[in-house]
């Protein structure tokens, strides 16, 4: 096989170079400037993975300090305006530099074009740019939030946010906005890819999940992204010269500034997760060693969601004055979103069903991620229903539930990608037993934390309250003592996975005996990923096929 | 020590009760349905754990009827959940005719509440028990939510505007009031009680409570005060529309639109005159945007909701409001809801 | 075709699937635009349903003959735009220069002009906080109802919002533009290596097009006092 | 994307009904429509729009993934559109 260019692509004569035994894309250069001039998507994806690991202790660690001050009613650690700026710079910190870029541009800079046989994405030079432009947002919003804080929140509802708040509010939504290029570079430089580069072979309902996954969360990337950059600037324009776009006394609504900035952000919560459920169909697939159970529902289900994520917007405004009618529209709009969901969960569960389940850490995670999002989602539909979404409006009930969605379901299933592709993005493996601790670890943790909110919020503790009756002191400490234990659980894979690098044992090119082209290269993958193009003849997760017939 | 830590809230209104229903409806199809797919996920990863390193597995790719029965089964539980919810939601946006209206103020950090008698508190409300309380809601800044966990009540206090709630108290005690919308430093403690009294003692209550005249008097004084009889007088030389009987009916403008005399209508016409104009009438007011404030623009609607024909005050007459001033009735202001009369402007028009 | 390995990026496998995926990657940010100007228009649109009085009063102040002028312009440049692209696909480097000098012009012109209305606006004092006078709005002759300063206010907010936004894009735009020539005179645009010129274009024509209905939407919104000249017939609904 | 090269007479003619309807446009403000002006302007954008998609942006030669990208932007601006001034359209029914 010289030649492993099929037909449907006209014939170039194009030599690719030849490889030294042994090279990777590691080790093909050193130095500085070879990192940060670098085009290459997997070193990209390594500079994405050291900046969000930055940002993600960062985001924590506010969220420490937070659940250490409600330990007592009486907020005595920090001040109410901390506390405030604590929260703001949390939310803000965890959404835009950490839940929404991790997982497409770690994994998915990393996987996308290994996964359909390419050299590399389509704009290689935007991809990096990309990381520029994400790294300046990052800084910039960093150094509001350090040098004097900003207390809106991460939703900045006007007016406070346009006319009362005394903080650094416009800086910190420079850098958002800034940033958010970087999310909408990242989207299109996945579609064009999808679309135009895929092997010989690949045919669009031969892509694996995890593609499809990012396909539809690049969707909201690209579409949904403007929105928050226009709502942003019409902020920042009311802010600087005090003119009135949302400001009822000048003849605006503050209202709008909701339904824009929603706009955005509710599909930005399937941008969190349609990748990491990408990622759990790849690894329930591979250690049950079973084909997906219902390929078409579940790659339906992920443009589905993608579609309808931006019809259930207003859910977030059922008490906000929006208008009656429009409230029940968009509460049976937010209904038919669950039903994709729970298409995945109930194919991935059927995906076990007489499978050969291997407990492998990336397992415990992508099992973590399906009792987690399958509580969120189910808590969701509380929520969407418009009689009890009225008591549990702002309050804990809504903070358990997006936590189990973006941390138990997002973060969950990125540590499942990351522990599942480590090998081959280092050709190491860490610690078995210190990864399955983790994973322990991180889901009981996770379950003290959240659990006792759900009942707080049903109880009314509303959030972002610094301060709170007494009789809630006793759930919000075993909130506390469940947030301590899942802060052991996230730092704990930053040692053995750094471990790993110097004293893991090699991994191989496919640990895990998986199908898909990613680990058809070594471990790590070369420069150009693959030696000849691939041509792809079966679908995904064939595993149930004597001998992998799927690469020649 | 936990004795005292409670794991519900109280159930203290009419609405606590509808929502928690469908709250505890809620549970158990979503405890179902999580107990079953925890269950199902178990029982195969034990049944089907690997046991050896070449084992097969056959090949399963799916099941189409299956997979239709779970895309639509959940789809008519979920019109279930929707249908409950929107009904519930809907009966509490409409206040029942009888409600008793109290006006609350929100701003950075209090709540500021006006009984149409007259009496005022801060962030406290008193409320007969077995009577539907009508809100009438409104803030000076910043949006804040007014939250009562007892009553399953949440609506957001939206500057420049007023929102509407209502609730029916069924049990008598001393409730949270919580801001839920984040409001700024203090938005923590911009808390208070809800006192929930039997009808005798909050009869008491009121008559204990200094009140300088109903807030229709109040806004009676407001109206002379401002200067607005000058010209809403009842008599031939009046240059603007008298506004006995106003309230509630339809109002032809003189663009040929009709608006409805809505407390939006008459907050929008006191703070921007100029933005609907009756038919046969020349925009002369003047913007009172500035001057008013919240709460007196509450007393003056008050004043004009309870104007009856024959009782425009005397253009002359001094600010102190007269033995015979009109007093609200105590189950609110009747409002015309299934026919609406279309409100005829009295008066000469100032029209050559 | 030794110039195609030039051409080609090492990471595609052929010139067809290149240009594809150009002009494809071109279209998805298009439709990130459509979608950022599709904000300020449903706001727009939001407000100009809420104060119809408002903001006919505020539209018929702004300048039609620039908008117009302008308009034409700007749909001139697309023409030579388009232009350019026919001339790099048949190879004629001349006509290829000549047209993107043309384009570049049109845009200088089209930006020229918007300053001097922005100058105007402000010499009419309608530039909200800069130079504005709430008090000569509660008087206007032929409008139906005197309007709310404030609410004209948001009108022009948007009218500078909407209009400076679209001239951020034109300027990127000529940067661009500036960036082909230097290209097509260096000879690097060909009929094989056409694409920067089709892509380019893509944005150019996208801009003129937000600006075809910000015509309707800011200058034309309300009825506007015809020139004595231009013959007017009597509707009536 | 390489279709077939647009003759220049193709673009001349469109350019030549664009500056037409731009000139529609301007006149038609000077009519007494009431109420329709903006809804006659961006009709007639639309049209105007159409042309330069359709001819200067050559959609008409396009592959079909670039027809995807157009309709999905279209179809996403018409639900930002559509579902934001629903709201504000139904919002004072209910009172009365």
């Amino acid at each position: 096989m010289s030649s492993a260019i099929t037909t449907g692509f006209v014939p170039q004569a194009k030599t690719r170079p030849p490889r030294t035994p042994g090279e990777n894309y590691l080790n093909v250069a050193f130095g500085v400037k070879s990192w940060l001039l670098t085009t290459d998507h997997k070193r990209i994806a390594i500079l994405y993975l050291v900046t969000l690991t930055i940002l993600f202790f960062i985001g924590g660690a506010a969220a420490t300090v937070i659940r250490l001050n409600l330990m007592t009613p009486n907020g005595e650690l920090v001040p109410a305006d901390t506390y405030n700026k604590l929260f703001s710079a949390h939310g803000i910190i965890m959404v835009w530099f950490f839940l929404v870029p991790v997982v497409p541009t770690v994994l998915g800079n990393f996987l996308v074009p290994m996964m359909i046989g390419a050299r590399d994405l389509a704009f290689p030079k935007i991809n990096l740019l990309s990381w520029y432009v994400f790294t300046i947002g990052a800084i910039i919003t960093l150094w509001a939030l350090l040098a004097g804080g900003v207390d809106t929140g991460w939703t900045f509802y006007t007016p406070f946010s346009s006319k009362y708040a005394r903080t650094n509010v416009l800086p910190t939504m420079i850098g958002i906005f800034i940033s958010g290029f970087s999310s909408i570079m990242t989207g299109l430089n996945f579609i064009a890819t999808m679309h135009t580069m895929r092997a010989p072979g690949l045919t669009w309902f031969r892509m694996p999940l995890f593609l499809w996954a990012h396909y539809a969360a690049s969707i909201i990337l690209v579409l949904a992204t403007p929105v928050l950059a226009m709502a942003l600037i019409l902020v920042g324009v009311e802010r600087a010269w005090g003119i009135g776009i949302f400001d009822p006394e000048l003849g605006g609504d503050p209202v709008l500034f909701q339904h824009l900035f929603w706009f955005y952000s509710h599909p930005v919560v399937y941008i969190m997760l349609l990748p990491a459920m990408g990622i759990v169909s790849e690894i329930v697939t591979c250690f049950s060693r079973k084909h997906i159970f219902g390929y078409v529902f579940v790659l339906w289900s992920s443009i589905g969601i993608a579609v309808l994520s931006f019809l259930v917007w207003a859910h977030h405004m059922f008490v906000a004055g929006q208008s009656v009618y429009s409230a029940l529209i968009f509460s049976a709009l937010s209904y038919m979103v669950a039903v994709p969901s729970a298409i995945k969960v109930f194919n991935w569960t059927a995906t076990l069903y007489k499978g050969s389940i291997a407990f492998e850490t990336p397992l415990l995670f992508a099992l973590g991620f399906i009792a987690l999002f399958t509580m969120g989602g189910l808590t969701g539909l509380f929520l969407a229903a418009l009689g009890v979404d009225m008591h549990v409006h702002d309050t804990y009930f809504i903070i358990a539930h997006f936590h189990f969605i973006m941390v138990g379901g997002s973060v969950m299933g990125y540590m499942g990608g990351l522990h599942y592709w480590w090998p081959k993005m280092t050709g190491r493996m860490y610690s078995d037993f210190l990864s399955k601790l983790a994973a322990l670890i991180i889901f009981v943790g996770f379950i003290l934390t959240f659990l006792p909110q759900f009942v707080l919020g049903y109880l009314g503790m509303p959030r972002r309250y610094h301060v709170y009756p007494p009789e809630f002191q006793v759930l919000n400490v075993m909130s506390s003592a469940g947030a301590s234990i899942l802060a052991v659980g996230y730092v704990l894979p930053l040692f053995y996975m750094l471990w790993s690098l110097y004293a893991g044992k090699p991994s191989g090119p496919n640990p895990w005996g998986a199908t898909g082209l990613e680990w058809q290269t070594p471990s790590p993958p070369p420069p150009h990923n693959f030696d000849e193009t691939p041509i792809v003849t079966t679908g995904p997760y064939e595993y149930s096929i004597e001998e992998s017939a799927l690469v020649h | 020590m936990f004795a005292e830590v409670p794991l519900f809230p109280e159930q203290a209104s009419t609405t606590a009760q509808r929502v928690d229903a469908l709250f505890f409806f809620l549970c158990a199809v979503c405890g179902t349905m999580a107990v079953l797919i925890a269950g199902l996920v178990l029982f195969f990863a034990f049944k089907y754990h690997r046991r050896a390193e070449d084992e097969r597995t056959p090949r399963i790719t799916g099941n189409n009827p299956l997979e239709w029965f779970w895309t639509i089964t959940p789809l008519f539980v979920f019109l279930i959940m929707f249908l409950w919810g929107a009904n519930i939601y809907t009966s509490v946006s409409l206040p029942p005719p009888d409600a008793l209206e109290i006006f609350v103020v929100g701003k950075q950090w209090m709540w500021k509440i006006q009984h149409p008698s007259g009496q005022r508190e801060i962030n406290e409300l008193h409320v007969p028990v077995d009577q539907p309380i009508k809100l009438t809601l409104t803030s000076e800044d910043v949006i804040h939510d007014f939250s009562v966990p007892a009553f399953r009540t949440k609506i957001d206090v939206i500057p420049g505007r007023y929102m509407q709630i209502w609730f029916q108290p069924t049990k008598t005690g001393r409730y949270h009031l919580f801001c839920s919308q984040y409001c700024g430093t203090s938005h923590a403690n911009m808390v208070g009680s809800v006192y929930v009294l039997e009808r005798e003692e909050f009869r008491q209550w009121l008559d204990s409570q200094a009140a300088t005249g109903s807030l229709a008097d109040q806004g009676r004084q407001l109206f002379l005060k401002f200067q607005c009889i000058t010209c809403h007088s009842a008599d031939a030389s009046a240059r603007a529309p008298v506004l006995e009987g106003l309230y509630g009916r339809i109002v032809p403008l003189k663009d040929g639109r009709t608006t409805v005399a809505d407390d939006a209508y008459l907050r929008e016409s006191i703070l921007y005159p100029e933005a609907k104009i009756v038919q046969g009438w020349e925009p002369i007011m003047p913007t009172f945007k500035g001057q008013v404030e919240e709460e007196d623009l509450i007393k003056l609607l008050a004043f004009i909701k309870s104007l009856k024909p024959g009782q425009t005050p005397v253009r002359n007459e001094e600010s102190l409001p007269p033995l015979d001033a009109p007093k609200v009735p105590p189950g609110g202001n009747p409002k015309p809801r299934q026919s609406v009369p279309t409100y005829q402007p009295q008066g000469k028009s100032n029209q050559p | 075709m030794s110039t195609n390995h030039a051409v080609l990026a090492h990471h595609f496998e052929n010139l067809e699937q290149q240009r594809e995926t150009a002009a494809f990657g071109m279209w998805i940010f298009l439709a990130t635009e459509v979608l950022i100007f599709g904000a300020i228009f449903t706001c727009y649109a939001i407000y100009r349903l809420r104060y119809p009085l408002d903001f006919e009063a505020a539209s018929a102040r702004l300048n039609v003959l620039i908008g117009s002028i302008n308009t034409i312009v700007l749909l001139s440049s697309s023409l030579t735009m388009a232009l350019s692209v026919h001339a790099t696909r048949v190879g004629r480097q001349q006509m290829l220069l000549t047209c993107l000098l043309l384009t570049i012009l049109l845009g200088a012109t089209f930006l020229g002009l918007k300053v001097v209305e922005y100058y105007q606006d402000y010499k009419e004092k309608l530039v909200p906080v800069l130079a504005f006078d709430p008090d000569e709005w509660t008087q206007i002759e032929g409008v139906e109802a005197p309007v709310q300063p404030q609410r004209v206010q948001l009108m022009l907010v948007f009218y500078y919002i909407m209009t400076g936004l679209h001239a951020a894009h034109m300027i990127v735009g000529m940067g661009l533009l500036i960036w082909l020539v230097i290209e097509a005179r260096r000879g690097l645009l060909t009929p094989v290596r056409y694409m920067p010129v089709e892509v380019i274009g893509l944005y150019w024509h996208f801009v003129d097009i937000v600006w075809i209905f910000l015509l309707p939407l800011l200058y034309l919104t309300g009825t506007h006092q015809a020139p004595p000249w231009l013959p007017i017939p009597p509707i009536h609904f | 994307m390489s279709g077939p090269i647009t003759p220049t007479r193709t673009y001349y003619r469109v350019f030549a009904a664009l500056i037409a309807l731009t000139l529609v446009t301007v006149y038609v403000s000077f009519l007494e429509l009431g109420p329709w002006h903006t809804t006659v302007g961006v009709l007639i954008g639309v049209v105007k729009a159409s042309l330069v998609g359709l001819f200067f942006m050559h959609l008409l030669h396009s592959s079909k993934a670039s027809w995807l990208a157009v309709l999905a932007s279209l179809f996403w601006l018409g639900i930002l559109m559509v579902l934001t001034i629903s709201d504000y359209l139904t919002r004072h029914i209910l009172e009365y």
